[in-house]
Order: structure tokens, then sequence, then C-alpha cells
């Protein structure tokens, strides 16, 4: 399992990004961060996937520990290979290479021939749209497909716990629906998921708990249940004030 | 005509010996975003380590030492130097002054040890002609055309076949997803500068085989013939560097073999030429005929 | 990185620094009285070197476009001079016979309109394609000094004509005593050349500290935010091309005048490169740099082979040793790669932070190459 | 339009931009109208149109990948649309030289700090006024009477906008070397510099802590009400948004979906559900109305 505890993050020099955030995906759980543009949710995915530093980012506090072992100053290659594997946001598909080229990148940190033939098959399974365009471009794909390719180069790695950063950005509301049965599907398989979404209402339908961040900060947490009974989360998302001819 | 067609092979060999040197600047480039000037003294390098191994070693054993040389040669840049400054943020022209300064360093030092020496190098063609139906080719000539295509092919099955490859690619399009992915984005790129090493390697037996006079001081300055390569065909586009190479090799060859007819541009504009090429292309097309666009970011 | 304008030097009259300044304007005043005709040949030669760097650094160092051509532009000054000074009468070579306060200023425009005349390349190509543009220019302009005689004397170059003002001729010709020193030719040309470089200095410093040197800085730092500002980028970099090979040309008409010959090789490739080592080794977009860069770059070699007999690890040249020549070489290279991994704002950083060594200021943290320091991908 | 250096105010208030003597020029309302970009096929913004009128705070929403960056790209010259015009007063942004959008009186701010960290507050704010300048390469470097004149003018300028956000005495200090809120502030004074009449503010915000964004809304509310200074702010802060703003454009997939008052775009169910997703069910790769969970709102 994955737990985050007091995680503190900044850009640059002092840009403070994670506040003492804290958090944890059980083993074959599904958890959402939920937030706002800017809460820090991004910050935190690239916390635990070991890019922070690459982007300009360093983790200043508190320990992010996979099974025991800590994460920290781990670099990504080393993270994937111990089961966790992040779906970027924006999807980030390698667009000059082919859909078996971006699969084949996300194989890459497998070394055994079988496990990664299997991983394949079950990518294609899942997303039986990109078996006939193996050999096409990615940079083709339209939004969607891309998405769904995004998540089948993560699934090459066969990771434990699968990250997934807006899945549903940008996409059409029938798309957003695949999308999201999709994920429901890895799950299913016993996947552990940790979900950034903007989408509160498709992701708190797929998650057991979600917490909300918001600043970098968590604001708000519970199961999914509890989450979305309530208004808060829209408050959080539309803001507190009123206009401010009443402030 | 004869003689055109003449100038032709002898254009495409000496081009697909630039297009092996423009290959590794692109390989390089794609993994480090660095315009590698030591490249010069590396070819240089491993050219004297042929010449100094070849009589008492062989040829083969001496080309595959040479080749050795460049790969560590161009792997210790890569790792000691260039992946310190690059992981504090340097821009690309810190990096590629980096590459000056170590240039350089061993320019003065494999020239030293030259001296005023020249070392022709035994190799299995020597100076032998073939002559066939009007038409005579130099055999190194045609040893240069066969090696340089056999290792090209290789080079491109590599690209786009080998999970290093795949990798190289990967990382070119996106580091951070590389990244991601779990590519190590510091061995991809070592291996980039070692394959660009081992491609200058071979490029330098070719240049400096028959009809060349050998290996002098002077040889490095070949490799500035694969800049215009390079931008030829765009920095960033492997097949572009073969085309850009082959350009080049036919211009240059061309134009010298009718230099009496070009006198009115001056004696040897044929070596100059490629250059004048790059100013044009680059007038119509700033990244080159294949290179891929910069774009501005907010 | 950023070059303070002359204006907000804080001007603390320590006795020390009056000091430092007086020592410095009677050495460089006084160096014909006291230099040797060699020694002083070096200081004009580094003097070139200075006005040169200091156009280049314009260009690569505060513009940000990476030039490997400035030797072509430096060749255009100083053939520029020769073809416009020369003597109409010279059997081999065409001279148009100007007199030299028209000649050195024509060239040095001619040298600028070069620069314009790249415009449409340097305008839009960037990075390394204008490396390596710039670089054609060398190759090219090389192929020209050999290949048009009629104006460039060829391989052996051709002679130039004195500079010569009001009578007064910079020449050994008509012997000249000041206090009991003979003025020839190189103590005569010391103060015109002491003049320009200082000139040089100043103009930079004027010029980069206000509206043009923001606008170049901007242009490096971000096109898109320069556009936003109101900065017309392509004009900018035009400009910067223009001013940069003005100075060029301006230091190839005075070497023109202090090597009192040119020849195409003392303007190739090697030469480009080591004006890049100077603005590197000095500092990148620093004026002072420059100048210490310029300074040390092209007069070590020099005064190594000057003085090689009293240097027991340089051998004599023929001796198989390592030459002066050779070993200034290594210097360079090690010099440029210590400085661009340790202190990548060069000579210039490290003097401010020796004379900040005693006082209290913060020195600004080191900030590679010029561009930005690690920012925010994206605040989430 | 080169405006020339409009008159300064060394230590008084920062009154109106153009005041002091000059005639300011009439307020301007932006009209954006049928406002399209295409980017290979895709429509990034479609069709989209809105007015801010002078002297108002005029907000940008919508979830991630919405088109608000787009349409701020559209407005400073970055992209160019396919279709539609955007006119200030007169100008229409959309046709004019980007590098003249300035000169008609409409500054920005850039997401990610984008100001040089090695140059001092000052230079970075004296940036801003370039457009307003006159002095050319040639008075600069000469250091003419005039050019002198105009850069003490805009010094002068300078330190009363720094006085106005609070970094009078950070003026000489290298801008890598302040904290991220008042690296932030000098973005601003940069903008303000430009003597804008419209202010276009993105994502202010982003990357504050929480009292940094209650003196961020403070300044926005002064720009507005003291200065005059009409703004377009793409923010994702709800809670500024809601506070500054007079009036509210939200876009979603490029195209407009509300526009009105902070209060009703807050309950406006549209703009709920382009953020929070539409509340139903989930569960199945089909649109259905099965008992998922649903919400209270519905």
């Amino acid at each position: 399992m994955l737990e985050v505890q007091d995680v503190t993050a900044v850009y640059g020099r002092s840009t403070l990004a994670l506040q003492g955030v804290s958090l944890s995906v059980p083993a074959g759980g599904a958890v959402a961060l939920l937030g706002s543009n800017g809460a820090g949710k991004s910050t935190l995915l690239k916390a635990i996937s070991g890019i922070l530093p690459a982007t300009g980012g360093s983790l200043r506090g508190g320990t992010v520990r996979w099974e025991g072992q800590s994460l920290k100053n781990r670099d990504p290659a080393w993270i994937v290979r111990a089961g966790i594997v992040q779906v970027p946001e924006g999807r980030r598909v390698f667009a000059r290479l082919t859909i078996e080229e971006n699969l084949r990148a996300g194989g890459i940190t497998c070394r055994n021939r079988k496990t990664t033939a299997q991983a394949r098959d079950r990518v294609l399974a899942l997303f039986p749209a990109l078996e006939p365009r193996l050999s096409s471009p990615a940079g083709l794909l339209s939004g969607g497909e891309q998405q769904m390719l995004a998540i089948g180069r993560a699934l090459m790695a066969a990771p434990r716990l699968l990250m997934l950063d807006e899945p549903s950005l940008g996409l059409a509301p029938l798309m957003v629906r695949q999308i999201a049965a999709t994920i429901r599907e890895i799950h299913g398989d016993g996947t552990s998921v940790l979900l950034v979404e903007q989408n509160a209402h498709m992701a708190l339908s797929l998650v057991d708990s979600a917490c909300v961040l918001e600043v970098g900060r968590v604001a708000l947490e519970g199961t999914a249940r509890e989450l979305s009974q309530t208004d808060e989360i829209q408050r959080s998302y539309l803001g507190h004030g009123t206009d401010r001819t009443s402030a | 005509m004869i003689k055109f067609l003449e100038l032709c092979i002898s254009g495409i060999s000496l081009g697909s010996v630039y297009a092996l040197v423009a290959i590794g600047f692109v390989v390089i480039f794609k993994a480090t975003r660095v315009l590698s000037l030591v490249h010069g003294s590396l070819l240089l390098l491993s050219a004297y380590v042929v010449a100094r191994a070849e009589p008492t070693v062989g040829f083969l054993p001496a080309v595959l030492l040479g080749a050795a040389v460049a790969v560590v040669g161009a792997v210790l840049v890569q790792r000691v130097f260039l992946e310190r400054l690059r992981r504090r943020g340097a821009n690309y022209i810190a990096l590629t002054m980096l590459t000056v300064g170590l240039d350089i360093i061993l320019l003065t030092e494999v020239t030293r040890r030259i001296g005023a020496r020249v070392y022709g190098i035994n190799n299995p063609w020597g100076s032998e002609v073939i002559h066939w139906g009007g038409f005579s080719f130099p055999v190194a000539r045609l040893a240069g055309i066969v090696v340089s295509f056999s290792l090209i092919a290789l080079f491109f099955a590599a690209f786009k076949y080998t999970t290093w490859g795949v990798a190289l690619r990967a990382s070119a399009d996106d580091s951070h997803t590389a990244a991601l992915m779990g590519i190590r984005q510091s061995r991809v790129a070592g291996a980039a500068w070692a394959v660009a090493g081992a491609l200058a390697a071979v490029a330098a037996v070719f240049l400096v085989a028959f009809p060349a006079p050998g290996l002098d001081a002077s040889t490095s300055l070949v490799a500035l013939k694969a800049f215009p390569a390079v931008v030829l065909g765009g920095l960033d586009s492997a097949s572009g560097a073969l085309v850009g190479g082959l350009s080049v090799g036919l211009v240059e060859v061309v134009l010298s073999g009718y230099g009496e007819q070009l006198s009115f541009l001056g004696g040897g504009f044929g070596s100059v030429a490629p250059w004048a090429l790059v100013l044009l292309v680059l007038l119509v097309r700033p990244s080159g005929l294949f290179g891929s666009k910069e774009v501005a970011r907010v | 990185m950023c070059s303070r304008p002359s204006r907000r030097i804080s001007w603390p009259a320590s006795p020390a620094r009056v000091v430092c300044w007086a020592a410095a304007v009677l050495a460089l005043g006084g160096a014909p009285f006291f230099l040797s005709s060699a020694l002083l040949q070096i200081g004009l030669l580094a003097g070139c070197a200075v006005i040169a760097a200091i156009g280049l650094n314009i260009l690569t160092g505060t513009a940000g476009q990476f030039s490997l051509g400035h030797a072509f532009f430096v060749a255009v000054g100083a053939y520029g001079y020769a073809l416009l000074s020369g003597d109409p009468a010279a059997a081999n070579v065409v001279g148009l016979g100007l007199p030299s306060v028209v000649s050195v200023p024509l060239a040095v425009a001619i040298a600028g309109l070069s620069g314009l005349a790249f415009s449409p390349i340097a305008s839009r190509v960037r990075g390394l394609y204008l490396a390596v543009a710039s670089l054609a220019l060398v190759f090219l302009g090389q192929h020209v000094l050999f290949n048009a005689s009629a104006i460039t004397g060829g391989f052996h170059g051709r002679d130039i004509a004195p500079l010569s003002v009001g009578g007064f001729t910079f020449s050994n010709r008509d012997p000249l005593y000041v206090l009991g020193v003979e003025f020839g030719r190189y103590e005569r040309l010391w103060y015109v050349a002491l003049a320009a470089t200082v000139a040089a200095y100043l103009v930079a410093r004027s010029l980069l500290g206000r509206r043009s040197g923001r606008a170049f800085r901007a242009v490096r730092d971000n096109e898109v935010v320069a556009t936003a500002m109101g900065v017309n980028v392509r004009a900018t970099k035009t400009a910067a091309f223009v001013v940069s090979a003005s100075y060029a040309g301006l230091a190839g008409t005075l070497l023109a005048l202090t090597l009192g010959r040119v020849v195409p090789e003392s303007f190739g490739f090697e030469q480009s490169v080591d004006y890049l080592a100077m603005i590197v080794i000095g500092g990148l977009a620093s004026v002072g740099g420059a100048v210490a860069g310029a300074v040390i770059v092209a007069s070590l070699p020099l005064l190594l082979s000057q003085f090689s007999s009293y240097l027991p690890f340089l051998a004599t040249p023929g001796s198989g040793g390592i030459e002066a020549g050779t070993f200034t070489r290594y210097v360079f290279g090690i010099a440029i790669v210590l400085i661009l991994l340790f202190e990548p704002r060069g000579l210039s950083a490290l003097g401010r932070r020796v004379a900040s060594l005693g006082r209290r200021d913060p020195v600004a943290p080191a900030v590679t190459g010029g561009q930005s320091s690690p920012v925010p991908q994206s605040a989430q | 339009m080169t405006a020339g250096e409009r008159t300064a105010h060394p230590t008084g208030p920062l009154l109106l931009s153009g005041g002091g003597g000059v005639t300011a020029p009439p307020p301007a309302r932006l009209v954006v109208d049928g406002l399209t970009v295409v980017f290979g096929g895709v429509t990034a913004l479609d069709d989209v149109s809105f007015t801010v009128e002078p002297g108002t705070v005029h907000a940008l929403i919508g979830p991630n990948g919405a088109g608000k960056s787009t349409c701020f790209n559209a407005l400073t010259g970055v992209y160019r649309p396919a279709r539609g015009t955007a006119l200030f007063g007169t100008h229409d942004l959309t046709s004019m030289p980007p590098h003249r959008i300035a000169s008609v009186g409409v500054g920005r701010t850039f997401q990610n700090i984008a100001l040089s960290p090695s140059e001092t507050v000052r230079d970075n704010l004296l940036l801003g006024r370039h457009h307003l300048g006159r002095s050319g390469f040639l008075a600069d470097a000469l250091g003419t009477r005039r050019a002198r004149h105009e850069e003490r003018q805009a010094l002068a300028r300078i330190e009363a906008i720094a006085a106005f956000l609070g970094l009078a005495d950070k003026l000489g200090t290298p801008l890598g070397t302040l904290a991220y809120g008042d690296q932030k502030r000098v973005e601003m004074g940069r903008a303000l510099a430009m003597e804008p009449r419209l202010l276009l503010l993105d994502e202010p915000a982003a990357g504050m802590n929480a009292s940094e964004t209650e003196s961020l809304t403070q300044s926005i509310d002064q720009i507005r009400s003291e200065l005059g200074i009409s703004v377009l702010l793409v923010e994702h802060d709800m809670t500024l948004v809601m506070q500054v703003s007079d009036r509210v454009t939200v876009l979603n997939f490029g195209k407009k979906i509300a526009d009105g008052p902070p209060a009703a775009i807050q309950t406006d169910s549209t703009v709920i559900s382009a953020y929070l997703g539409e509340p139903e069910d989930w569960t199945t790769p089909h649109p259905g109305d099965g008992p998922g969970e649903t919400s209270s709102e519905r």
C-alpha cells in the first residue's frame, strides 16, 4: 500500500505547492484526489512518481512509503519497477512514435518477454480500438483514443498502483464515460488506483474514498458516499466567496 | 557523362561518410539537445589510434580499437561533463561551449602528437582502382559506400526497432513522460553518445583512405563538413542527416569536379558550396528540410 | 549576468579604489614609455580582441544569439579598410585611396551593413541553426578572401596603408621623440587603440544599460514576453547583429592597422572560436568580462611565446616539447570547461565575488547560462 | 503609434495612466466577437464572444483545457485566430503585429513567472516601459540627452509603481533572490509599467498562499478602482474570482457556456456540471439514468 504522510513540496525556491498533505491508498483500493486547478493534485502525484525534481520541484518534508519502503530520492525508473505508474495529465502520448512503440516505451522497465506479452494482450483487450492502428503515429489519434493509449502505455509496466492525472481532461462526456468504465475494469482486476480528477462526480463513482485539496492542503476527506452527499466539493471548486458587492 | 557519373559515385561515397558523422550529431542532439563541437577531435583521436595501432595489430582490430576509444571518449564527455552541467539547467549555449572547451583540449593534445606527420593507414582496399566499361572508381570509395550504407541501415534498424531506439525517440519527444515510464535519460544519452562516437570512428577511416592523402592534423576539420549536412536535414531528423550528408557529398564532389568550368566562383568553390547551400536552405526553411519547428513556449 | 549600467555604480571613493584607478590610468597611458615594441604590439592586439569580444558578447551573451561567425565580420572591417584606404596605384590589388579619417568609419559601416545583410537569416533562424548558419559565413568568407585576390590579395594578403590624420602618420616613417622615447608605429597607434577601446567599452555600457539593452535581454530570455512588452523581436535581433558586426568591423580595422598586413588565416574558424572563448571565460553578457576574457585569450599565447625562454616548462619551438601556443590552448580549453562547470558567469562574477569578500553585499545566486532558473512548470 | 514617455510622478501617488498633463486616451471596451482558433483541425476556441466594459474586472474561467489560455494568446497575438475579431477601442488586436498590441494600451502578465531572474527588479520593471520609449540603438549607445532624460523619467515612474506594490526597497535586488509572492508582484508591476488601459492577468494567484492571494485581491481591486484600468482575468482560484469580478465568462470545450455576474455563475447548473461533471450514473459506458450516486442538486 501507499502511504503519504505530512508531505510538503515546493517549486523553485519558495513556492509552496503542498503543505502537510497525508493520504493513503490501501492495497487493491481506489482513492480519488479532488480539487480545483492549482490545488496541488498533480504535484502530489509527481512527488510519488519521483519526477518532481525534474520539473523544478522538491520534496521538503514528510514521508512517502510504498509497501514499507521510502520513495524519497528514488529515481522514477526505480519507482516504476516497484509497481507505481503514473498516467500524466494531458495524456502526453509520444506523438511521433507509433502506437505499438508507445506501448513498448511503457513496458520498457519490464525485462521479461512473457510478462510484456501478457501486458500487451491485456491492454489490447481493454482497448480493442487500438489494435487495428498499432503502426500509425500516436499523434494522429483523437483525444479519447490518446487517453486510452496513455492508460494502456502505463499498464504495460504491469503496475500494482495506477495513478491517473485528470483522465477526463478535455474529453467529451461519452468518452469520459468510456474512460470511467475502463478505470473501473482495471481496478476490478486488482490494481490499486489513485485518481486525480476535476470531474468529481465521475471520480466519486469509481473510488472508495477521496480527499479534496485546496491550495496545497487537505480540505476535506471521507468515503465516496459521504463526499457525494455534501455540497462542500462544489464550494471548493466554485469559490466560497460571493460576488464582491456583498463581500 | 562518364565523368559526371564517376563524380556522382564519388560524391555518394563521400556523402555517405558525411552522413555517418551527421547521424551521430542528430542522435546526440535528440538525446541531449547539444551540437557536439567535440566531435571533430574525437574523430581525429580515433583515426590517430587506428593509424598507430594498425601496423602492429592489423587493420580490423585497429579500427575496432579506434572505435572503442571514440566510444569511451564520447561517453566520458557526456557522463562526466555535460550531464553535470545539464542537471543545473544550463542552456544550449553553455552546453555547446562546454563541448568547445573539451574540443580545444583534446584537439591540442592529438595534433601535438601528430605534429607535422601524415599517417597513411594501410587498409584492405589500398589504392586500387576498378576500371569498368570506361568508368574508373577507387575501390576504397566503393568500400566506403558499402560499409557506410550497411552501418546506416544497421543504425536505422536499431533506431526503429531496438529498445534503445524507442527509448531515445520517446525521450526526444517528451522527456518528462519518458521519465514517468521509467526511461533513464542519462543512460539513453550515454548510449547515444556512444553510437555517435562509433559512427565517427568508422567515418574517420574512410576520410583518410585513398584518394585522400592520409591522416594529418587537419583531418578534424572534415567533421565540420558534417555541420552543413546535419543542418540541411534538420538537427533532430536522422533521415534528414542521411539526405543532408549525401547532398553535401554530391555537391562538393560534383562542383569540385567541374571546378574549371566554375572558375568564376573561385578555386575550390566545391568544398565551400555546402555552406552556401546551408544558407539558401535556412533562408527558406529555418529548421532545415526535415527538422521540427522549435515552438516558443510562454 | 546583468551588466550594471554605469549610473548605478555606487561610488564610495574609497582610497583603495582611487589608487587602483589612478594606477590603471597611469599604466595604460604611460605604456609606450616603458614597454618594448613587442609588448606594445601584444597590447594593441589585445585591444582589438577586446573590441571584438565586447561586440560578440552583446550579440551572444546579451541578446542570446549564438554566433560562430564573428571572425567573418572582423574580416569585413579589416579588408574593408584595406580596400578603402589602399593605394590606387598599387600593382596587384585595388585601392580606393580614401583618406584614413574617411576609411575607418566607412569600414566600420560596411561591417555593420554586412550584419544587416545577414538579417534575413539572423532574425528568423534560431539557436544552433543560427550557430551553423553564422559558421557558414566564416567558410564562405575564407573562400572569398582566398579567391577575390584583386581586393584581398589572396593567400598572401595585402598591405595596409598606415593611419594618417591631418598629415600625422601612424608609422615609423618620420622619427618622433617624446620625452626621449622614440615614438614609432606601435607607440603612436597605442593611443588610438586605447581611445577606441575605451569608447567601445563606454558605448556598450551605455547601450546595454538603457532601453535597447533591456530589449536585447528580453529577446534572449523569452521572445513571447518580449513581444508582449512591445519589443519587435526580429528588428531587435537584426539590431544586435548590426551592433555586433560594427564592433567587429572596428576591431578588424584596428587589427589591420596594427599588423600592417592582412592575411585570410587571421579570420578563420579558430578565431571565431577564440572570440567565443573570450566571452565565456570573461562571463556572458558582461562588458567587463568581455574585456578581461579578451585580454587573457589574446595576449596569453603571445606573452608566453615572448617569454618562453624564461619559462622552464615551455619548450622552444621545434624541440618537440610543449610549445607556448600549445600550452595556451590547453589553458583555454581547461579554463572554459572549469568556468562552465564551476562559475558559469565567468571571470566577471569571480571578480565581483572577490571584490565583495570584504563587504556585506549579497552576491546574486548563480544562474547558469543566462536562462531562467527552475520555475514551476505548472503551479499545480 | 509610439506614445512617447508619458509624464512621470516621481513621488506622488500612482495616478491614472497618462495623467499629469497629457490627455489620457478615452477608456475603451474590449469587444471579442466570434473568436475561433483552430490547431491542426482541432477547434480550440469556438466562436467565443464577450465584452469587457471599461473600468471593470472581467473573469474568464472554465475547467482545465477549456480554452482560456488559447483565448488569451489569441488576444495578445501569440496565435492568429481563424475567424473573429477582438476590438479594443478602434484597434483589432487579432490583426495587429503582436509587438504593437502593447502600444494600444493592452498589458499582460504571464502564468509562470516570465521575468529574468538574473536581472534586478528595476530592470525587470523597466522592460514594461519599452513600448513607451523612443530612444533608438544609436541614441542609447551614445547616451544622448534625450535618451538619458527618457531613462530618468522611466525610472521615476518605476519607483512609483514599485511603491504602489510595496516593492520600493527591492528595486536593486536581483529578481531570482526574491520570494515567490514578491516575484508575482513584480510580474504585476511590469504589466502596470506598460501603462495599460486593459490588463490581462493570466492566473495571477497560481502558487500563492492564502495571505498572498488576499493581498492580490486587494491589488486587483485597487487597479480597477484607483487606476481605472480594465482587467481581464484568467484564474482558477474561484474565491478570488468571485470576490473581484464584475462579470464572469465561462468556457468549456472552447465554447462559451455562461456569462453573467459572479453570484449567478456560482449557481448556474451548466457551470457546475462543467466543473464537477454530470451528477449521474458513471458505471455504464452508455448514457442512462440508473439509480447511481446522484447528488442533491438535481
